[in-house]
């Protein structure tokens, strides 16, 4: 049943063009999001751990214009753009990032544990593997509700190697629970090369171990992506259980904000900077007259202004009192010993 | 009123709480009844009763089986999920500490983890170092996770009603010793509230403060130092984290003297946790020095005899409490 | 590179005259030796949770043969046999199921934790999946020491579920470690059925996702478990790396002693005991002109006198004296808190 | 002499132990200097002195990583393992608990783990919940494994090198606060014995018992009570488990007061345990009762100033060192 090619087969879906236009707004926002966060941690008017998603833009946008506010995901501490693809509101990440009390999680969580159910955006964790067994979890509650709601579970090419990866993969494939597994494959972990961690060539290959379909596409391209993941998200919806997505991709600025990519060759960076996937899928979109240049630039504009009305609502935030460190340990706050 | 153990107390809230709330669901290794209803029977008849969907026997993969319910928790189910032995929480512990317990804090209350862990464990029945640990002390320490200790068929019962009821991820300890444990419980034994202690038995002169398994040799021993006319207070836990400071501060201003025993290793311990208190809360009060019993720094071993020498025995327990008395012997107490 | 196959293929090595019979004096060992722990155990004897190999006599026994006292296995609960075929002294092994002070372990460690190390018994675990980060790190030091021995790691089939296993086989693979992971698939872990607890229908299909040569024998069979072994132990002798063995097997007396086998048909156990393997290959020998029906009773009668002599050793044995309870935590005995 | 901080101290300890002794070997994520060495370059250099294979970079696979040390170690290695952050020991607990510490044990002595689980830790750098926590006192309550947690380079020097020799395992806890702490260290610093605490400072009036980066802390709280006129005789612990009762329990029977500060959760924390044992020993011999600190039981936020309430602080520690001389105040004690 496990099958492991380049996810654009005869049947494969194919976006229409607001799909299109969608994915690429969900890209630009990720993309200037990005821009904007190394720019307010360079200039240190914040501090945090920033693991920069630049370069892995497609893959959630792409997933996520095939899911609905129902839909949950869970994501890791590289996990801004699959929030903000999956439409956490910036205003409320922006606060979060910022330590505020607006924030999505009252600033006690960080960019590190964005949560925001309201659109399906319930975990994001910074223990790599974890986001699998929480995944299966929320989708077991659908599959018990009746329901036709559909979770993903995203990780990295690391992630791939530990343990909680393998029962997960099991544990779904065996009670057919609506999960679709997407691999984020940026080559490294850290500054570890994939090949110096991972024993098999393709992780999608590890899908055979569990008796369920497994796949590699380009990341990078709107269109694998997109046929992937709507077929992997049918699937699940319709009850045939899980999928595992393995993503090629690349993140242009290392593993964490200061990283100085010494571990790559600069080919290989230069090379995969070339293939940036965002103002290709831009020229695409204009070559192919599915939008105008104009269009796409005020949608951008739009999306800039958003994202700068959202840090300056961050920064004119509160921060939380000082109550609220041992709030939320319990839900009755009088318990705790 | 018939006697029900600690097995059927289990059994019977889990049930009455499946039976009240259609999202309480069971998880574990052989939970089910095709599978036996687990090692020692406590789930036994439940998925007959309520349906394969809600009791699922799962894989030997400890942390896709906290992951599972700790994702349905945030979505509104309640799952009692078990840990065959406590020593197994050491595969799931990431799932249990940095997200059971951690969640409601990080999403700033937005998501909860209503779960249930439940685990065997204990020496005593010749399952050696890996399979008998009591390692509460790590989950008391960890914010965000209640940790329960029951000793008897009635606590049980109520303590297992309310961490199924409770709004947070509570670690439910059952000592395999205990399990045969038997006693009145009325039908309609209703929730016994979390964080509060039981007053076994007043008594003026030492406070025994115990729980799980080893309350039963605590009330032995209160026995034994009755009979040589100490008169003793009585404390059974219950709840470990949090624990019920309350009561037993005032207990030990009462008598002045107390005892804390446990089975898990006596270093960096619950009773350190206990004795700390007492001594801050009761300094200049206290007659004697807050004694702690519990294993020594050891291994279980397998071998029987060194077994039994590794579990805080009835004996320990009354000569602890003889040596907070010190001059103070019985005949000089009576007088006092 | 990975083959799942049934492990006999034209270059299969095959046992000489001499090795079946050491095969089958192993066979026969751990088969008696069942037989008298059951009594043992059943007349109370003495107490301990028993966990019966019997069944499985052929697959550590195929295996060992291959190995010297200087290779090393790590096993599990279910272990005995594989420290009978590997060489433990019978002696030393009943006085610590015994919880003696001659035991393997002085009686510290009984029969979960056998360690005899001067026949390479380095470790038996009672955590499901232990014993294979471990056997890598045996097999890592073998790789330092620029030596040829290699470490096999016994499991169950309910134990290819659990993330040690995923995260052993790739670290052994990626590091060419001079591993054999020898899966003893006997189609349940516990009380439950090896199909609702794994997703793949064989277990050496997962040896794919390693990039590792994986095969499913018949762990009944002692031809085709010594050849598959002995082909994974001269690759791994040979420095190319690890192999992933699922030997099919069965065990006929339940989890543990006591368990009364309400999960299984009455059947499915019928067919496994009338294909118990230690007549049929007993039969066989004899058949084959291997050895004569004299020739083996005299081996049979030799390893019972064996067994007994071991189980009066043991149980005239001193039990540990109380000071052992605190003895060997640490090295030196005072440091402790 | 030319000072080092804490990442130059370890990273020297690992290389002149590995320069002695061909049987010291590092393992972990990034490690190796292709990977850069570490993640704050403790282990930079090593590879491309000693080797690739004796310095190996690791998948992300923690159990893989405690196995692969502890297997490496019973056949006569010493591996310094390191698990990144401590916070992920959870996923590697097995390994550690049930085997590292146990096997001496449960093998009667036969085989041996003398591995080495460097990990880095601690509140203050925005990293939250999950990467942050000081777990040291679930080790310490886990016999057959050491607990080191040094405060500054020349004690991080020494007792690196001393749990390398260690013939058992030994957790050795690193604070990225502290990392940068420089003071002199003697090229020919050798071994600090483990188990032994370091007297900072004699004093009369109050004892301060310390460790890792808290320690920092208490030493400035000492100054400013210093000025005040209040003596302090400042302990830095150095070894957790086990901990070095016999010099802590002396300076405590000399002032009659003590503070204990730690960054983990106080509740059943490491604090518990000394001021439990303390009472016990210097019943009626305390002026004062025990006092301890530890963070609040929470879990670790990310905000910035909450996280920063979050850790003890020097005045978290002076006051409850003032509050130990109650109404013997500065002026008091110097009369008595
Ligand atoms: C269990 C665990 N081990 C180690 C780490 C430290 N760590 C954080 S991110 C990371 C690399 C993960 O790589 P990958 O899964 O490929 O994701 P990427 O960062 O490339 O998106 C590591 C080792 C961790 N967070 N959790
Ligand atoms: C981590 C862990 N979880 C659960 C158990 C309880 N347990 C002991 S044996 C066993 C079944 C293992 O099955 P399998 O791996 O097939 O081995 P078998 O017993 O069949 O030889 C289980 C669940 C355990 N020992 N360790
Ligand atoms: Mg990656
Ligand atoms: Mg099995």
């Amino acid at each position: 049943m496990a099958t492991t090619g380049q996810g654009e087969g005869v049947n494969a879906a194919v976006p229409d063009a607001a799909t299109q236009i969608e994915i690429y707004r969900r890209m630009s926002l990720i993309m200037q999001n990005d821009e904007a966060s190394r720019k307010v941690v360079r200039s240190g008017r914040l501090m945090m751990p920033y693991y920069s998603p630049r370069g892995q833009e497609v893959i959630p946008s792409a997933v996520s214009v095939n899911l609905t506010n129902e839909d949950q995901i869970c994501t890791i501490y590289r996990g801004i753009h699959d929030m903000l693809a999956k439409g956490v509101p910036l205003k409320d990440l922006w606060a979060e990032v910022a330590g505020r009390v607006t924030g999505t999680c009252k600033g006690k969580g960080g960019p590190m544990h964005i949560t925001h159910p309201a659109s399906g955006a319930i975990l994001t964790t910074g223990i790599v593997g974890s986001s699998m067994p929480i995944a299966n979890g929320l989708a077991w509650a659908h599959k018990l509700d009746g329901t036709r709601r559909v979770v993903i579970a995203y990780f990295g090419d690391g992630a791939s190697n530990i343990g909680a990866f393998h029962e997960s993969l099991n544990l779904a494939s065996l009670w057919k629970l609506p999960v679709v597994f997407v691999c984020q494959n940026n080559r490294f972990g850290e500054h570890t090369r994939y090949e110096n961690a991972t024993s098999v060539d393709q992780i999608s290959k590890r899908a055979v171990g569990y008796n369920m379909p497994g796949v590699t596409v380009d990341g990078n391209d709107p269109f694998a992506m997109y046929a992937a993941a709507n077929e992997a998200i049918n699937r699940a919806r319709d009850g045939d259980g899980p999928t595992l997505i393995e993503a090629m991709t690349f993140r242009f600025f290392g593993h964490v904000f200061g990283d100085d990519d010494f571990y790559m060759t600069k080919e290989e960076k230069a090379d995969a900077i070339a293939k940036d996937p965002v103002p290709a899928f831009r020229a695409r979109l204009i070559a192919d007259g599915v939008a105008t240049e104009a269009q796409l630039a005020d949608l951008e504009a739009d999306l800039a202004k958003q994202i700068e009305e959202a840090i300056q609502y961050a920064l004119a935030s509160d921060l939380p009192s000082a109550d609220e460190l041992t709030r939320d340990v319990f839900a009755a706050e009088t318990e705790a010993a | 009123m018939p006697k029900i153990n600690i097995i059927q107390a289990i059994n019977e809230a889990i049930a009455e709480s499946m039976e009240a709330d259609p999202k309480v669901i069971v998880l574990g290794e052989d939970v089910a009844d095709r599978e036996g209803g687990g090692v020692v029977g406590i789930t036994r008849g439940l998925s007959a009763r309520f349906g394969d969907a809600r009791v699922r026997s799962t894989p030997i993969a400890e942390q896709a089986i906290m992951g599972a319910a700790i994702g349905a928790a945030i979505n509104g189910y309640k799952p009692v999920a078990e840990i065959m032995l406590m020593n197994f929480t050491t595969v799931a512990m990431d799932m249990i500490v940095n997200h059971a317990a951690k969640l409601r804090f990080m999403s700033g209350g937005q998501t909860t983890v209503p779960i249930v862990i439940r685990m065997m464990t204990g020496a005593g029945i010749a399952a050696a170092a890996q399979h008998s640990d009591f390692l509460e002390a790590w989950f008391a320490h960890t914010a965000g996770i209640k940790v329960v200790a029951p000793s008897n068929a009635a606590d049980a019962k109520g303590l297992m009603l309310s961490c199924i009821a409770d709004p947070d991820p509570c670690m439910f300890i059952e000592c395999s010793r205990a399990y045969g444990n038997a006693c009145e419980v009325p039908a309609d034994q209703g929730p016994i509230p979390l964080g509060k202690a039981r007053i076994a038995q007043e008594g003026r002169d030492v406070t025994i403060i115990s729980y799980s398994e080893i309350f039963m040799r605590a009330e032995a021993a209160a026995k034994e130092l009755e009979a040589d006319g100490v008169s003793v207070e009585l404390i059974d836990l219950r709840t470990i984290s949090p624990w019920d400071r309350e009561t037993v501060i005032a207990s030990v201003r009462k008598t002045g003297r107390a005892v804390i025993a446990h089975e898990a290793v006596r270093q960096f311990g619950v009773g350190a946790e206990i004795a700390a208190t007492l001594q801050e809360e009761l300094f200049g009060e206290l007659k004697a020095p807050v004694k702690r019993l519990g294993a020594p720094y050891t291994s279980v071993p397998f071998s029987p005899g060194l077994e039994q020498l590794f579990i805080v025995s009835v004996k320990d327990i009354a000569d602890a409490a003889r040596a907070t008395l010190g001059a103070n012997t019985p005949a000089a107490l009576a007088v006092s």
